[in-house]
């Protein structure tokens, strides 16, 4: 059994310069209340890894407007202007990683694993500082895996146990993220009385630590 | 000739969507690749993969059709058809780096002779992030670009891409509204040409080398 | 739509000589009507790349018996004493793969990833002659991508698209070894006649070839 | 002291299962380290994980209960708890290697000071295959060792392992039917004996160097 607890007590639980890693894919599978709560505790000094930094007003879009992110691990910020701005000032650092390799270092970060070696970036900027291997005659860039303090995830449906299924295009960068951080807390949209079918689950219980509902 | 920008994005659409085939999985990129879906004949049975995790995505989704939870990678609403997958990211990008997508449509701001593409980033420009472009075009079996022929006055299809590359030596197929180019490893074969438009209205905006067959199709064909 | 064959076509279909993924853990999940076709239309000289041989009278371990595979890449023989005695006498070529970075290297096969860096084997015989790549201070091992010809997998319920479903444990080496081979055949236990439900799929359509119903 | 098997198997698992704390995910190797299920007091909530891709193994399957898709990594059909999840292979393994699982309970041919561990090789006899001990070894925030304290007349728990290494420097904890042995950075510490056995019974029969303090409690406390 899994603690319950509310997305004020899960905003409060995130010290100042933690490194969190958020789901969701544009507004798509966000944790919002936790996001919110993250805002109303006035928590700063972020290192946020997500996918990308949605739009100004929405979920993790509110962290980049309320300035709480110091530095962006994200695949694009093309849809937050304000990202853009602050990095065009030098208010963010922002770290781009092509989606591919960001959702696998974070699953390499989750599965005990030194690193990964991708063919993406080979030939460009991204390959710069970096590690590259040559495998049976091709080249392959080493890419270290990404971890974090605390992953911050959406559910569609969650049990007491901490299995989580998540619906539709919700799935995305959550399933992953709930593998690599120290503490692992997931916003429930619902959290159901029985559990979930032991073959529809997204989400093993085993990675969740805290729900909120 | 001047062609609207609709007309152009019409033609290009119009016939990359000629390129796919019964059976194929496609993943299309924001903007002008999307169109190509409203090209491909309804009989014919082509799969796109959204890179956020879905396979078989269909219309955009309205009025009562909406749901909030089922986007494409633009984050549009999308509806979807039968036989549809989601899946997550991670399962989504090891499907396409690992070689199981059939075809990617793009766009560029620069392409080159030996099949690079630079699709992502103007220094001293805003740089909004590379996304999945990186991974799609060096994972997908076949990488088609989409483009329009020129940016304003600027040349686009060069010897040398001058722009950060998004990926090396990837690019299959180049079609504008003036032209379709192949990429082979003897260079860059002009394959169809529109006739709306001479060879020298092609050639004097390619700054590439190009192998001019004796025999041209037109690229309305 | 995928094509559908019989059992008896899919094993027409492998070559002597052929690397073969054969889905399965032990007796669960391995798709046995195809196997027996293997065995029907005399196929050898096989490389087999599997979790185990399983016992010799059933699915895996019937090829071992009918002397059907030069080379095995497992994680464990012990449950398929004949694996064992041909082992011994040399009559069969065993590569033994810790069952963690077998699956893994399959998954990076899939995966279009160059290998993988795994802590596992460090310090073992399972180290010798593979490069070591040491990343923030702790040594990993570089394993190679693992890939097949032919990847022969059980499905529970099967859609005309190629969606699988496995229920419970079938889901075992399945998954990984349909994303890894260069043509892929599903034994469906049950086809179905409208397609399963988008959220329920445990392999996507993508990765299957052929439909064996 | 002569103990049966079956009692040397009871002490060592019913002594290995207070190690395990509610809330709790293990993985249990096959055989003797199995058995520590059974000694799970009921009220605590305990999640057993199996390396094929299960978490939330219950008791075997019997009579009408059995499912043949629902099995552990021993190929036995089992029943499945409360809150049970089925996952696939390269799931279980990440999940492993990921130091996701809090205990892990092995069996060993040998163990020694610096807690390596030999469990899956003896030169020149069969060698079955590691199977997943290498991964759960490496992986597992805890790694307990159950094994009966010597192997007929040898001895097992040494300075230095003989036999081909199943890992280096992972091991935790050694719990025999005579003593149990914490692995620390300083070398072994005998924490607990079996009051059946005087203190000589047990340094005689380990080669290794012992930490023995002062105080020491009983096993079966």
């Amino acid at each position: 059994m899994k603690k319950i607890i509310s997305a004020a007590d899960a905003g409060k639980m995130i010290p100042n310069g933690s490194t969190v890693m958020i789901g969701g894919f544009l507004h798509c599978g966000s944790p919002n209340k936790i996001i919110d709560e993250m805002i109303t505790q006035n928590i700063h000094d972020l290192t946020l890894i997500a996918n990308d930094t949605c739009v100004p007003d929405c979920d993790r879009g509110k962290l980049i407007v309320n300035k709480r992110v110091k530095k962006a691990i994200v695949s694009h910020i093309g849809t937050n202007p304000e990202t853009g701005r602050q990095f065009v000032n030098g208010e963010i650092e922002v770290e781009f990683v092509p989606m591919g390799t960001l959702v696998e270092r974070i699953r390499a970060g989750g599965a005990g694993l030194g690193g990964i070696l991708t063919p993406t970036g080979i030939g460009t900027v991204v390959e710069q500082g970096k590690q590259t291997i040559e495998i049976d005659g091709k080249k392959y860039l080493l890419e270290k895996p990404l971890k974090a303090d605390f992953a911050i995830v959406y559910g569609t449906k969650v049990d007491k146990y901490g299995n989580v299924y998540l619906e539709n295009s919700t799935k995305n960068f959550n399933t992953v993220m709930a593998t690599a951080a120290k503490t692992v807390i997931v916003e429930a949209e619902e959290l159901v009385e029985d559990c979930l079918d032991a073959n529809h689950i997204t989400i093993p219980g085993i990675y969740i630590d805290y729900i909120v509902a | 000739m001047e062609l609207s920008k609709e007309q152009i994005r019409e033609i290009i659409a119009r016939r990359v969507a000629k390129e796919l085939h019964e059976g194929d999985y496609v993943t299309l990129g924001i903007g002008l690749p999307t169109e190509t879906a409203n090209y491909i004949p309804k009989e014919m049975h082509v799969m796109i993969q959204s890179e956020n995790g879905l396979i078989g995505v269909g219309a955009k989704a309205k009025g009562d059709n909406i749901c909030r939870t089922s986007i494409n990678a633009g984050g549009i609403p999308v509806t979807t058809k039968k036989g549809a997958v989601f899946f997550d990211t991670a399962t989504s990008f090891s499907m396409i780096r690992g070689g199981h997508v059939d075809v990617t449509v793009l766009g560029a701001l620069q392409v080159d002779q030996e099949g690079n593409i630079a699709n992502w980033m103007v220094p001293g420009a805003f740089v909004p992030g590379m996304g999945g472009a990186m991974d799609l075009v060096v994972g997908a079996k076949k990488v088609i670009v989409a483009m329009e022929h020129m940016a304003k006055d600027q040349i686009k299809i060069l010897k040398k891409c001058t722009l950060p590359l998004t990926a090396a030596h990837e690019v299959d197929l180049i079609v504008t509204e003036r032209c379709i180019l192949r990429v082979t490893d003897e260079g860059l074969v002009l394959e169809e040409i529109n006739p709306l438009f001479s060879l020298e209205d092609i050639t004097s905006t390619i700054e590439a080398d190009l192998i001019i067959p004796d025999s041209m199709q037109n690229i309305a064909a």
